[in-house]
């Protein structure tokens, strides 16, 4: 029974980061219809320039805020000169190039930091829960609480401030709160340095989490919170946000108990097959 | 003049829509643009708010300043508003939401509440639907929200787009009612695109037909309704 | 009202979006080689009927019957090899391909029905004559070569009743296919659908610049919010105080009371 | 010529033999497909096992694989009937992780070690490799583009040209879309079938990150530089990007880096690709076709 609630916690935590990874991508779907590979491209960055701002200063603060800033500068780059000069094309287009952006992140990766794992050892600065028998390790409440409070302050965002008010109704019909008076280019930055800054946190708490970075962490995230965000209805971000967290505890508890003789890395494209034949607008998606 | 506009050419790809029309508005006039379907009634709007780019040659003035290549938000904040074709509202924001965004970057200059008030005054039923998302109002409800998402922010110009259409004729009398209203009584310059032609010209004080993208016919609204050639192209009697 | 000469007979036609009832209970017959007019305000409901007549929307409830058989529920490639040939209101042109690329495809009809068939050859001497001759019929023979993304809107028009022309229709579908025409465009459409009815194909035609429908149409059934509102000859809807109404709201119908006495 | 030259071109054409496939899903019938690899490695898979297990010669294997691919196309063609284009290219992705992950965890198909001691293809007793197995190879190649090319000619591709324009107004005009963009992912999938059998007697050895989805990705890349739903743009695409990597080898430590830079610098500034719509190559060949002068 306490393995079993200490296997659904990692698997929440798993989901958590999960869920931050997608969000991002959630968001820029949302607004722009574009199928933001790179997204994984900027949060390998991201656990890339935590690390070695860690590894410089040794201050786990300076090396969030730093990938945060460097992130956000990224994604805005990428929207400003790929995405958009593109978007009047089929969508195959901003995707093939998103794609070859990110095959070259994770080059580039490579080549600075060498194709060897980098340890990234320690613990986050939080303290260890216990509850009955069950222990919570500080880099598990560490995640919990860093990803609740993003979350929290994105929902009071989006539905507590005119900035969310006015990204909710540029994602809705862009060229309608242009005309209320809404800088839909500024709408679309903000989102890219948001999803970007939240990009940065996943990869590094993953790199802590699992204790490794490499240039190829981001290929399975890639494009399993694709898969995500289809499950979740494709531009609904609370959907891709749960169908995350329950991924996250499915795969770890299928992992845990069942011999299901399939990669943890296919449940999720199983999920979104199987979901998409019996509900093709998504889990949460809004009709056709 | 409020609204100047001078050798208006709109073109999508290689397909001209709009052919060199000209037409001004005067301060606290209400002025109707009326045509059939597909003679670029609906281009013309798009171009002043900005959605569309114009040709070359083309100007567009507002209170004297040139907006020809303003962005659309920039217009907005200038005071100029758009009731859309189809109303357009914001489907998964609620109504009150969608009454927000109409004075987004404005809160501290607008008296919301008193805003308010006077809107649900107009349209009660927006009180009522609070608290609903837009996508569950009906036609004629979206219409008077999108009305009043317009006008919360006590714009200079309103353009109101095809606003009749999937209206039910009953509908279609109160909102060019209140239409009419808002221009008498508080004085809003207020330009009309329709196709509706005879209930536009009612209310209007001077029109403009328009046909396959060219300015036809122009004139004070009492003369041209009594004009034979519009009772033909738009009656058929 | 049942005839034995009507060619499509609609009963109790309804669509409904969610809660809208985009049309409601409509019935009204076509009969052989006559041009019927669909008429009514924006958003009355007649490009739906359009759309179930043709396959695109299943209705909700009620029946479409095309020389006599239920045709409601099938799909449009279906429809089109009954021949039912339709235009779009907002112009469906196969943008990349050339004009008369466009009307080979629906001369092709016969040939998507066998995977035999289908493997032959499209660009052969004959398709391109009879594609020719079409061209010829709606008179865009000079723009055969010419994509037809480029084309202004009145040669789209024509080139989609050309590419409908193709299926050898029974029975025509205009979605308002004189919208955005300048007048003397619109003369040469009138005389076009003159010259098809003349070799024995029915026309429904969705319009609403009056003038147009009243001058070509047989008959004409009015909607209005997705109901029938009126049917009769253009004389009698002219005079019918519901349909000015409708079009003109109460304050245009006492406007038209008063100035004809 | 050296063998490692004949070595790099016999994977050319067999990427440009799988890229033709794809370019009559997503070119012709305008189908999004991410997944593409999955049926290249369907095809490679059944001529390995075919071959190793059931000992069957490569002549009377390679039609069946054809049919065994297609029909597995034909099946997981049926999501494109439901899904709109964006839903499509991830279904498709999903097809693909899902077909690496069968080869690699079910036993039947070997593991992660695969299957290997394919044999050689033998014509009339002798053992095809290298210049002969490149013109085995080719062979297929030019039936493929005269597939494809064919394609272009009959009915049933324009049927799918106009599906791939407007489904609507293509089905009004008695073309059913379901019978035609199945078609398509029929045609499309045998030729990545035959693609994957060519390779599994050239490598002689298949695992089954060969066919995972970067793999399709970059198929999807190449038909797109080359030029979308062109004749010669997915040979163009194939012999480009696959000449890349192998030009840059001096750069070994930078190869991939470049490559993906130049692809997104291609598509960034020839978006419909080299030999699309108002691409370069298309204006300059025009110019000198009319002499400049542009009219019809």
């Amino acid at each position: 029974m306490y393995l079993f609630i200490e296997q659904s916690l990692n698997g929440l935590a798993v989901g958590s980061i999960y869920a931050l990874i997608t969000l991002g991508l959630a968001l820029v779907y949302g607004i722009l219809g574009v199928l933001h590979v790179a997204h994984a491209g900027i949060y390998t960055v991201g656990a890339y320039i935590g690390y070695g701002v860690y590894a410089c200063t040794g201050s786990l603060v300076m090396a969030i805020l730093v990938g945060m800033v460097a992130c956000s500068c990224l994604g805005v780059l990428i929207e400003r000169f790929i995405y958009f000069p593109l978007l009047k094309f089929p969508p195959y287009v901003p995707l093939i190039s998103s794609i070859a952006l990110f095959m070259g992140m994770e080059e580039f990766c490579r080549l600075v930091a060498g194709p060897s794992v980098r340890t990234f050892s320690l613990e986050l600065p939080f303290p260890e829960l216990k509850f009955l028998d069950i222990v919570i390790s500080p880099t598990l409440t560490g995640i919990f609480a860093i990803s609740a409070t993003i979350f929290l302050v994105l929902w009071f965002i989006t539905t507590k401030t005119e900035l969310g008010l006015a990204m909710r109704a540029t994602s809705q019909d862009m060229d309608i709160a242009s005309s209320v008076g809404i800088d839909g280019h500024r709408i679309i930055d903000i989102i890219f340095i948001l999803g970007s800054a939240i990009a940065a946190v996943a990869g590094i708490l993953v790199g802590i989490y699992y204790n490794e970075v490499y240039p190829a962490m981001g290929t399975v995230p890639a494009y399993k919170s694709l898969a995500l965000i289809v499950v979740g209805g494709l531009g609904s971000v609370q959907g891709a946000v749960i169908a995350a967290l329950l991924l996250g505890i499915a795969e770890t508890l299928l992992i845990g108990y069942a011999n299901i003789p399939l990669p943890r890395d296919a449940l999720a494209f199983i999920a979104m097959i199987a979901v998409l034949l019996w509900r093709p607008q998504g889990l949460f998606g809004k009709g056709a | 003049m409020l609204l100047q506009v001078n050798d208006l050419n709109i073109s999508y790809k290689e397909v001209r829509a709009v052919h060199g029309v000209s037409f001004s508005i005067e301060e606290g006039e209400l002025v109707s643009i009326i045509g059939a379907n597909g003679a670029g009634k609906t281009s013309i709007l798009n171009a002043l708010i900005g959605l569309v780019p114009c040709g070359r040659q083309s100007s567009i003035f507002f209170s004297g300043k040139d907006i020809t290549s303003l962005p659309s938000h920039e217009r907005a904040r200038k005071g100029i508003r758009i009731v859309p074709e189809r109303a357009r509202v914001f489907p998964r924001l609620t109504v009150y939401e969608n009454l927000l965004t109409g004075i987004y970057g404005l809160r501290a200059k607008v008296d919301l509440k008193e805003r308010l008030e006077w809107l649900y005054g107009f349209f009660p039923v927006l009180e009522e639907r609070r608290e609903q998302y837009s996508h569950t109002l009906s036609g004629g409800e979206q219409q008077q929200l999108a009305i009043a998402r317009a006008l919360i922010s006590e714009p200079k110009v309103l353009l109101v787009d095809e606003i009749s259409m999937g209206l039910m004729p009953l509908l279609v009398e109160k909102v060019f009612e209140i239409l009419g209203d808002l221009n008498r009584k508080f004085g809003i310059t207020i330009l009309i695109v329709e196709q509706n032609a005879l209930a536009s010209l009612r209310i209007s004080n001077r029109a403009y037909v328009l046909e396959a993208g060219r300015i036809v016919m122009k004139g004070n609204a009492s003369m041209l309704i009594q004009d034979k050639r519009i009772r033909e192209a738009y009656l058929g009697i | 009202m049942r005839n034995d000469r009507a060619i499509l007979q609609i009963s109790d036609l309804s669509k409904h979006f969610g809660g809208l009832k985009a049309v409601e209970r409509v019935s009204f017959d076509l009969l052989e080689g006559e041009i019927l007019g669909l008429l009514g305000p924006n958003g009355a409901g007649k490009t739906t009927c359009f759309n179930m007549i043709s396959g695109i929307y299943k209705p909700t409830s009620g029946s479409i019957l095309f020389h006599k058989k239920r045709t409601d529920g099938l799909s449009p490639h279906q429809m089109a090899r009954m021949g039912i040939g339709r235009t779009f209101q907002i112009v469906r042109p196969f943008a990349t391909m050339t004009v008369l690329e466009n009307i080979i495809i629906s001369l092709g009809l016969q040939n998507y029905q066998t995977i035999g068939r289908s493997s032959k050859k499209w660009f052969t001497p004959t398709t391109r004559q009879k594609a020719m001759e079409i061209l010829e019929q709606v008179s865009l023979c000079g723009l055969a070569f010419k994509k037809a993304g480029i084309l202004p809107l009145g040669d789209l028009r024509r080139l989609e009743i050309g590419r409908a022309l193709a299926l050898k229709p029974e029975l025509l579908l205009l979605d308002e296919s004189f919208s955005g025409l300048r007048h003397e465009k619109i003369s040469e459409m009138e005389k076009l659908i003159l010259s098809l009815v003349k070799k024995g194909i029915s026309v429904l035609l969705i319009e609403h610049n009056m003038k147009v429908a009243m001058k070509l149409c047989h008959r004409v059934v009015v909607l209005d919010h997705g109901r029938k509102l009126a049917e009769g000859t253009p004389e009698d809807i002219a005079s019918d105080t519901r349909v000015i109404e409708a079009y003109l709201g109460k304050g245009g119908s006492a406007y038209y009371a008063t100035s004809s006495e | 010529m050296s063998s490692y030259v004949i070595t790099v071109s016999i994977f050319i054409v067999i990427q440009a033999i799988v890229a033709y496939g794809l370019n009559i899903i997503v070119g012709y019938a305008g189908q999004i497909s991410l997944g593409h690899a999955a049926f290249f490695g369907i095809g490679a898979y059944s001529a390995a096992l075919l071959s190793t297990r059931a000992g069957m010669v490569f002549w009377v294997a390679a039609p069946l694989v054809m049919l065994i691919t297609g029909g597995i196309g034909l099946i997981l063609g049926l999501p494109s009937l439901r899904v709109r284009a964006d839903f499509l290219a991830i279904t498709t992705i999903g097809i693909n992780f899902i077909v690496e992950a069968l080869f690699l965890y079910v036993p039947f198909f070997g593991g992660a070690l695969g299957i290997g001691g394919i044999p050689r293809v033998r014509f009339m007793g002798l053992r095809l490799f290298g210049t002969s197995y490149l013109g085995l190879c080719l062979l297929c190649l030019g039936a493929v583009i005269l597939v494809s090319w064919w394609f272009t000619k009959c009915w049933a591709g324009l049927a799918c040209m106009a599906l791939g324009e407007d489904e609507t107004a293509a089905s009004s005009m008695g073309i059913s879309p379901v019978r035609f963009k199945l078609l398509a992912f029929v045609i499309g999938t045998a030729m990545a079938g035959l693609g994957g059998a060519l390779y599994a007697h050239q490598m002689r050895f298949i695992a089954p990150s060969d066919f995972g989805f970067p793999v399709s990705v970059m198929i999807l890349s190449l038909i797109v530089l080359g030029g979308m739903g062109t004749l010669w743009g997915p040979l163009i695409g194939a012999i480009i990007l696959g000449a890349l990597p192998e030009i840059f080898r001096p750069f070994t430590e930078y190869r991939m880096l470049l490559y993906g830079v130049i692809l997104l610098i291609m598509i960034r500034f020839q978006p419909s690709g080299l030999l699309g719509e108002d691409s370069i190559i298309r204006k300059i060949l025009k110019k000198y076709w009319t002499g400049g002068n542009d009219e019809k």
